[in-house]
């Protein structure tokens, strides 16, 4: 995403969304004072398009465009570093997650290779009641429009006897995808109690 | 009883949100209500005239203000009364400010709530007495506890008075930290060379009684009539005797011994001297590390010392003090940044804290004042000091600003680059707080002239690479993460209320906040006193504070102990407990709860037991009244009848 | 050799998780040697199912929940009450599981989602928990027959084990040490690591391996300049990430490392004495056949020793 | 005067005493006024040197005669400037808070706490909670209005 230049600020600023971003976490957005722990501490502030103390910064002003748009949300890997330095007590870290999970909600995710990646894993777990990582990798190669992405390691890998040419079906497979039909039964309700 | 009644708008504080009229206009309704009005600045000067006038008027016999806080007021209302000719226990305050006007903005509610505030005050007044206080002399010596900066010019002022001080320090000399730093912001002046004359002055004060390596015991009492015991720690050197030659210090085998005054950076002798402008310049034994107490041999220092001051067989000691005042200035310690394990936990030699920097500056210091690396003893080049750690950071409990860092790293940075012009300072901060005369303008000089980086963001990480340190940090100005490799890391180590520092205000009855820090009766006009009557503040004890503001409080100490004892006697506060010797049944519960030992048994002629009050010494807690079964000892002023009053008009 | 067995066996039940299965197969593999060595028995949970991962915990921690709550009801039926992972990822789901499970705001949604009896009374533990806290490190110092004395191993933690604090409940946060004493124990001499916990770029091993080239690259960096021979770690991504993907960070930093990445398990069956096959050591990509080799001229000269003494 | 806003139907009617010591928790709602933490306005307070002066005849004949609570809120242990009142009045109260069932009386209607001079924002939580408990609770059935 485009840095933006001027933030015209009551005209983008949205109040309820750092409600729900609290709501959604259980942190106090308002407790950051921007001393940029979190940013010192992560290890992908450098490929982050906003850093954490900025993404944190931009809920305290209701950015919610901006930040469930950034790339920043979903290339963080949840390692907790932030959260475990945070002055503050601010679970950064589950702030993270919270905004990538309303950026779903929202339809705003920008990481598209990242979604499509655990799409693919969550369709397998449906499927199978296991991940098959033989079917995982050429399959997301596929979507995501990288047929190569680790085609170096693959041969020894396969060498190795590591990725299994079956899928391990698990017995109780229906029952998992229950799990998963129930939960999206409960979203959607969720979502109809909201609107 | 013909009772007026003053309810004050406080300008729009109380009538902003509180109908002063209505209040004023139902009072009249209360019984013995003669006279009611609002008023718009009741405690100020045409306000007292006007209750005064109204006293003589309408010929008041009782006066109820309905104001601010009484803690706030209550004393210049009295006098005003007293000034018209009543008693001033004939008034009574209704806190409808504090309580009422602004906590809630629903005018309605607070009116009603006012009205009864003032109704409740109204009916205890009905039952109020006259009371008088008697007179107590006053033991015109001050007791000083901790002999840092702010105790030691409090003793001073105190001495120049002509008053006679007890000081008593923990520690084997007095100074404090300040004897421990180097320079000083903002004027980079030699801490001892400003310091060294005045304890100097403290050791040649006649009327100045020094007790080092000694702490307060007990204290029983009250103003004017202060009893201490000072426990005198055994030293294992009969200091009458000690020259402070140092002749054991140089013999003594024993070299392992920690050195608290270098910050554990150096060790010391088992027998030992602090520092060479210690005052008292006397040796002490350290026993943990003495060969003579570990392993029942060597005796060299008793061998050797010319005067023959040794004695292993020294005991602790208890001396009794009386005096009338007490000043608290026992300073603070720093925080231990050994919490920080992202800092390394304090495991890496090359990451100190502030105070040890300052030792690695002092000519007096464990490298004579050339900036070393403690790890391997080379000189750095690169130096990081990073703010703020274990203040301002809720993760560790210490959410407080420690007041004097940002200065010190400022200070510290530029005395580097002056020893090490080659050397590079980088500051990592979150906000510079430079407030005081001069200070943003010594910051300043560190980047302008001086050439500090600032880098604005908190440190996420220190390790080891090589035999250098990274640290990682973010530039949140510039919103990446960056990289500094340094020789050594200097760490802002906040203020932290000094160890013990609970313990003794529980000898004193006073009030300390959640962080161990004293409490002054008031925050902005009561800075140096405590409520306890006769205790006072000074200096880092009390929060946070830097030299010049140590010292001023030290001064103020002084001067409130100095107006305390202005006068030869001072008036008891005659709300104590009182026996009604016709109920007293003589069971003598009320004895044995009362915590000041105010109470004796008497035996009348008819052979009758009977409890009586020592007017003097009784606290007026009421635990005796609360106690007592056929409520024969009553609490002036907070009589059973008096508090049922107030109850009374809520049951209605 | 035969193996020992405690006079008291634990008994846990066993979530290996999917890595395991296939990437990781000699983490499972050696866990269970090395299990039985301490006198731990560990039952498999039966049709255990993914936890979901980080795909599931991202879309919705309810999911996430719920597809953990499946393998904690099946452990809870069959009367554990404790759950073993070696899986720090499948740990974290687990114990994520659990918190929904008492939190009294989402106990139901998740109950509902779930749709198997569950009460909650089991607890989620690692194996290093497992190893450090239960069997206890002279335990394991009492089972090695053959010390890994002359070899330096750094301990690498990972992002997840002991963090964030509150939630993992184990070791420090900043400066674990349980592997660091488990590796002392075997006879390992433990360099100072201040990496241990730095995070390996973790899933984007997939997405975006340029990450974990650079990410990677820096621990074996440190690893390197620490004097270490190889690396321990309890973690199927971090061994992925540090084992399988070395060639390309070695392409990406232009840089030659060849640091034999072990899990810890196969260090302490090695210091145990069980035969390096059976172990899986043969799996692994970067080859551990120099440390073999270190650690065989250790065996013989100890042994040359002993003789002696006889 | 009797309509007050949305902020509970029962504001009105209900009706709580305080006993606040003189030297902390008294102190404490004065900080609270002075930092302007809002409160509910049901609250009256008697200001007592020490919480240890509180008879608990005081606690009871209110709650007989139809306050609706009653809150007793001293120094923080340790921290009573008179050494030891606090915790007299605390063994007191637990003996009186036992027996306030026996006299029909909800045991809810009395709290005893520690707020301490600094602590306004923990005087405002304490009163909200203590308020919030007695409107749950309802008035006073004894009330004899
Ligand atoms: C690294 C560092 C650098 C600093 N640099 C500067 C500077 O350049 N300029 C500046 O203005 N300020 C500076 N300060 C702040 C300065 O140190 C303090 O303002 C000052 O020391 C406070 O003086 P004090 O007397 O209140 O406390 P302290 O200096 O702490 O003295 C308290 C004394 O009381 C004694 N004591 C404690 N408890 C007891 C007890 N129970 N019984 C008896 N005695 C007791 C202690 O042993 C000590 O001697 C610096 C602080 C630090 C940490
Ligand atoms: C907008 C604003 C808000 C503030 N808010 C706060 C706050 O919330 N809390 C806080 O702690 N501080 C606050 N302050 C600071 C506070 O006002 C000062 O700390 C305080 O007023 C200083 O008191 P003073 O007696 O030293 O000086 P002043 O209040 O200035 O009093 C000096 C007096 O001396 C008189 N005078 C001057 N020259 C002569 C002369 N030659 N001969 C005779 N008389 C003379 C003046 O007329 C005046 O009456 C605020 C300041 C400002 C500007
Ligand atoms: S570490 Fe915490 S306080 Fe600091 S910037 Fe990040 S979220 Fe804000
Ligand atoms: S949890 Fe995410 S934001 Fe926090 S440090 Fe790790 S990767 Fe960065
Ligand atoms: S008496 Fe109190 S309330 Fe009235 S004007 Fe003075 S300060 Fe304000
Ligand atoms: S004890 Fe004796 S030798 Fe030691 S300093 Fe004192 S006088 Fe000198
Ligand atoms: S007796 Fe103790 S203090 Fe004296 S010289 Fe020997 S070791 Fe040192
Ligand atoms: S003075 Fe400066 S360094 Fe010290 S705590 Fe305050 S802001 Fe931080
Ligand atoms: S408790 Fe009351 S009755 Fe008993 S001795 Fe004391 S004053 Fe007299
Ligand atoms: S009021 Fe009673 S208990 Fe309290 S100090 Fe006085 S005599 Fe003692």
């Amino acid at each position: 995403m485009e840095r933006v230049h001027t933030l015209a600020i009551q005209a983008t600023s949205d109040p309820r969304f750092i409600g729900e971003v609290e709501r959604a976490s259980g942190q106090q957005i308002s407790h950051c004072y921007q001393c940029g722990n979190c940013s010192a501490s992560c290890a992908y502030t450098y490929v982050y398009d906003y850093p954490a103390n900025q993404i944190m910064r931009l809920v305290q002003l209701g950015q919610k465009d901006i930040v469930l748009t950034s790339k920043a949300i979903w290339l963080c890997a949840a390692c907790q570093a932030c959260t475990t330095r945070c002055p503050c007590n601010i679970d950064v870290a589950k702030v993270m997650e919270s905004l990538r999970v309303l950026s779903r909600q929202e339809k705003k995710v920008s990481g598209r290779d990242i979604q499509l990646f655990y799409d693919e894993f969550l369709k397998l777990v449906k499927r199978f009641g296991r991940v098959f990582e033989t079917g995982l990798l050429p399959l997301f190669g596929m979507k995501a429009k990288k047929p190569f992405t680790d085609m170096d390691l693959a041969p020894r890998v396969i060498r190795k006897g590591k990725l299994g040419l079956i899928p391990h079906k698990v017995k109780g497979r229906k029952h998992v995808e229950g799990i998963f039909e129930r939960f999206e039964a409960y979203c959607s309700r969720r979502e109809k109690d909201k609107g | 009883m013909r009772i007026g009644v003053f309810v004050c708008q406080c300008g729009t504080n109380i009538a902003g949100t509180v109908d002063t009229e209505a209040v004023a206009r139902r009072a009249m309704e209360y019984a013995d209500v003669v006279y009611a009005t609002s008023y718009v600045y009741t405690c100020s000067e045409p306000g007292q005239q006007e209750i005064q006038r109204r006293i003589k008027e309408m010929n008041l016999q009782g006066v109820v203000v309905a104001a601010c806080s009484p803690r706030m007021h209550e004393p210049t209302f009295r006098r005003a009364v007293e000034r018209a000719g009543l008693n001033r226990y004939m008034f009574e305050m209704a806190n409808i400010r504090e309580h009422v006007s602004w906590i809630s903005t629903d005018k309605e509610a607070n009116t009603r709530k006012a009205m009864e505030l003032v109704h409740m005050a109204v009916a205890k007044l009905r039952f109020n007495q006259p009371l008088f206080s008697s007179k107590v002399p006053i033991n015109k010596r001050v007791l000083i506890i901790g002999a840092g900066v702010a105790g030691i010019q409090a003793a001073l002022d105190c001495s120049d008075g002509g008053l006679d001080v007890v000081l008593v320090e923990k520690n084997p000399s007095i100074g404090g930290k300040m004897a421990q730093l180097d320079k000083t912001f903002p004027t980079i002046d030699c801490s001892s060379c400003i310091l060294g004359p005045k304890m100097v002055d403290i050791s040649q004060k006649e009327n100045v009684t020094l007790h080092a390596c000694s702490e307060v015991e007990s204290v029983s009492g009250y103003v004017g009539n202060f009893k201490v015991q000072i426990r005198k720690k055994a030293t294992y050197v009969n200091w009458n005797a000690c020259t402070g030659c140092g002749e054991c210090v140089r013999k003594c085998p024993s070299r392992k011994a920690p050195d608290p005054f270098n910050e554990h950076l150096a060790t010391a002798r088992a027998i030992n001297i602090p520092f060479p402008q210690a005052i008292p310049k006397k040796a002490a034994i350290n026993r943990d590390y003495c060969l003579h107490f570990t392993k029942g041999k060597c005796g060299v220092c008793k061998k050797i010392c010319p005067v023959n001051a040794i004695d292993y067989d020294m005991q602790d000691e208890l001396v009794s003090e009386e005096v009338g005042a007490i000043i608290v200035a026992t300073g603070f310690d720093l925080f231990d940044h050994s919490v920080y394990g992202e800092y390394g936990g304090g495991r890496y030699p090359d990451v100190i804290s502030g105070l040890q920097y300052e030792r690695i500056l002092s000519a007096s210091g464990p490298f004579g004042g050339h900036i070393r690396r403690p790890s391997n003893g080379r000189e750095p080049r690169d130096i990081v000091f990073i703010a703020c750690v274990g203040s301002r950071d809720a993760s560790v409990g210490r959410p407080y600003c420690s007041g004097v860092c940002c200065m010190y790293i400022a200070k510290q940075a530029i005395l580097t680059r002056d020893h090490l012009p080659d050397s590079n300072c980088y500051v990592f901060y979150m906000d510079i707080r430079s407030p005081g005369k001069n200070y943003d303008e010594f910051v300043r000089r560190a980047q302008e002239e001086y050439g500090v980086q600032y880098i604005r963001g908190r440190v996420g990480k220190i390790y080891p690479r090589g035999d250098r340190m990274v640290v990682q940090g973010a530039d949140t100005l510039l919103g990446i993460q960056v990289e500094v490799e340094a020789d050594l890391v200097v760490l802002a180590t906040g203020v932290e209320a000094s160890a013990g520092a609970g313990e003794l205000a529980e000898k004193l009855r006073i009030s300390y906040d959640q962080y161990g820090f004293y409490m002054e009766s008031h925050p902005k006009l009561r800075p140096v006193e405590t409520n306890t009557a006769g205790v006072f503040l000074a200096g880092a004890c009390q929060g946070p504070k830097d030299i010049p503001a140590s010292v001023a409080q030290g001064s103020a100490a002084a001067a409130k102990v100095q107006a305390l004892f202005a006068r030869d006697a001072i008036e008891t506060d005659p709300q104590v407990a009182l026996v009604n010797e016709r109920t007293c049944v003589g069971c003598l519960k009320c004895i044995m709860v009362c915590p000041f030992g105010a109470i004796q048994s008497k035996t009348l002629r008819d052979g009758s037991i009977k409890a009586e009050v020592l007017a003097s010494v009784c606290q007026g807690c009421g635990l005796c009244n609360a106690t007592c079964p056929p409520k024969a000892i009553q609490l002036q002023h907070a009589t059973d009848n008096q508090i049922l009053a107030e109850l009374n008009i809520l049951c209605a | 050799m035969p193996v020992e067995l405690k006079p008291k066996k634990t008994t846990v039940a066993y979530y290996q998780g999917c890595s395991l299965e296939q990437m990781a197969s000699e983490f499972d593999v050696s866990t269970r040697v090395v299990c039985d060595a301490l006198g731990v028995e560990l039952v498999e949970i039966p049709d255990w199912s993914c936890c979901g991962s980080t795909p599931a915990h991202s879309y919705d921690p309810l999911l996430s929940a719920a597809l953990s709550g499946r393998n904690l009801a099946i452990a809870e039926q069959q009367g554990f009450d404790v759950v073993m992972t070696p899986c720090p990822g499948c740990l974290k789901a687990l114990k994520g599981a659990l918190k929904v499970f008492k939190d009294p705001n989402k106990r139901e949604a998740f109950l509902e989602i779930l749709q198997m009896p569950f009460q909650g009374n089991i607890q989620a533990v690692s194996n290093l928990q497992l190893y450090f806290e239960t069997i206890g490190t002279e335990a394991i110092r009492n089972r090695v027959t053959k010390p890994l004395t002359s070899l330096s191993i750094v301990p690498y933690y990972g992002c997840l084990i002991s963090r964030p604090p509150d939630f993992m409940q184990f070791d420090d946060p900043e400066n674990p040490i349980s592997m660091d004493r488990i590796l002392e124990a075997l006879g390992a001499s433990v360099p100072e690591f201040p990496f241990k916990t730095e995070c390996c770029g973790a899933t984007y091993g997939v997405t975006r391996n340029e990450i974990v080239g650079k990410l990677t690259g820096r621990i074996l960096d440190m690893a390197n300049r620490v004097g270490a021979q190889a690396i321990a770690v309890s973690c199927p991504l971090c061994q992925q990430n540090l084992d399988l993907r070395q060639a390309q960070v070695n392409r990406y930093w232009r840089r030659d490392f060849h640091m034999p990445v072990l899990y810890i398990s196969q260090f302490m069956g090695l210091a145990f004495g069980v035969e390096p096959e059976s172990l899986g050591i043969d799996k692994l990509f970067v080859e551990a056949d120099s440390l073999l080799d270190i650690l065989s001229r250790e065996g013989e000269r100890d042994q040359s020793v002993g003789g002696k003494m006889a | 005067m009797d309509q007050s806003a949305a902020s509970g139907a029962l504001v009105d009617s209900i009706r709580i005493i305080g006993f606040l010591c003189n030297w902390c928790s008294y102190g404490g709602a004065d900080t609270a006024g002075v930092c302007r933490f809002k409160q509910p306005t049901d609250l009256r307070v008697v200001r007592v040197p020490c919480t240890g002066r509180v008879d608990p005849l005081f606690v009871a004949k209110p709650l007989i005669y139809g306050a609706d609570g009653v809150l007793v809120s001293g120094c923080h242990p340790k921290d009573c400037h008179y050494a030891v009142g606090n915790l007299y009045a605390r063994r007191r109260l637990e003996v009186l808070k036992n027996f306030l069932s026996f006299m029909g009386i909800d045991q809810r209607r009395f709290r005893y706490t520690w707020v301490s001079a600094s602590e306004g924002q923990r005087w405002q939580q304490v009163v909200s909670e203590f308020s919030e408990t007695i409107h749950a609770v309802g008035p006073n059935p004894l009330a004899r209005k």
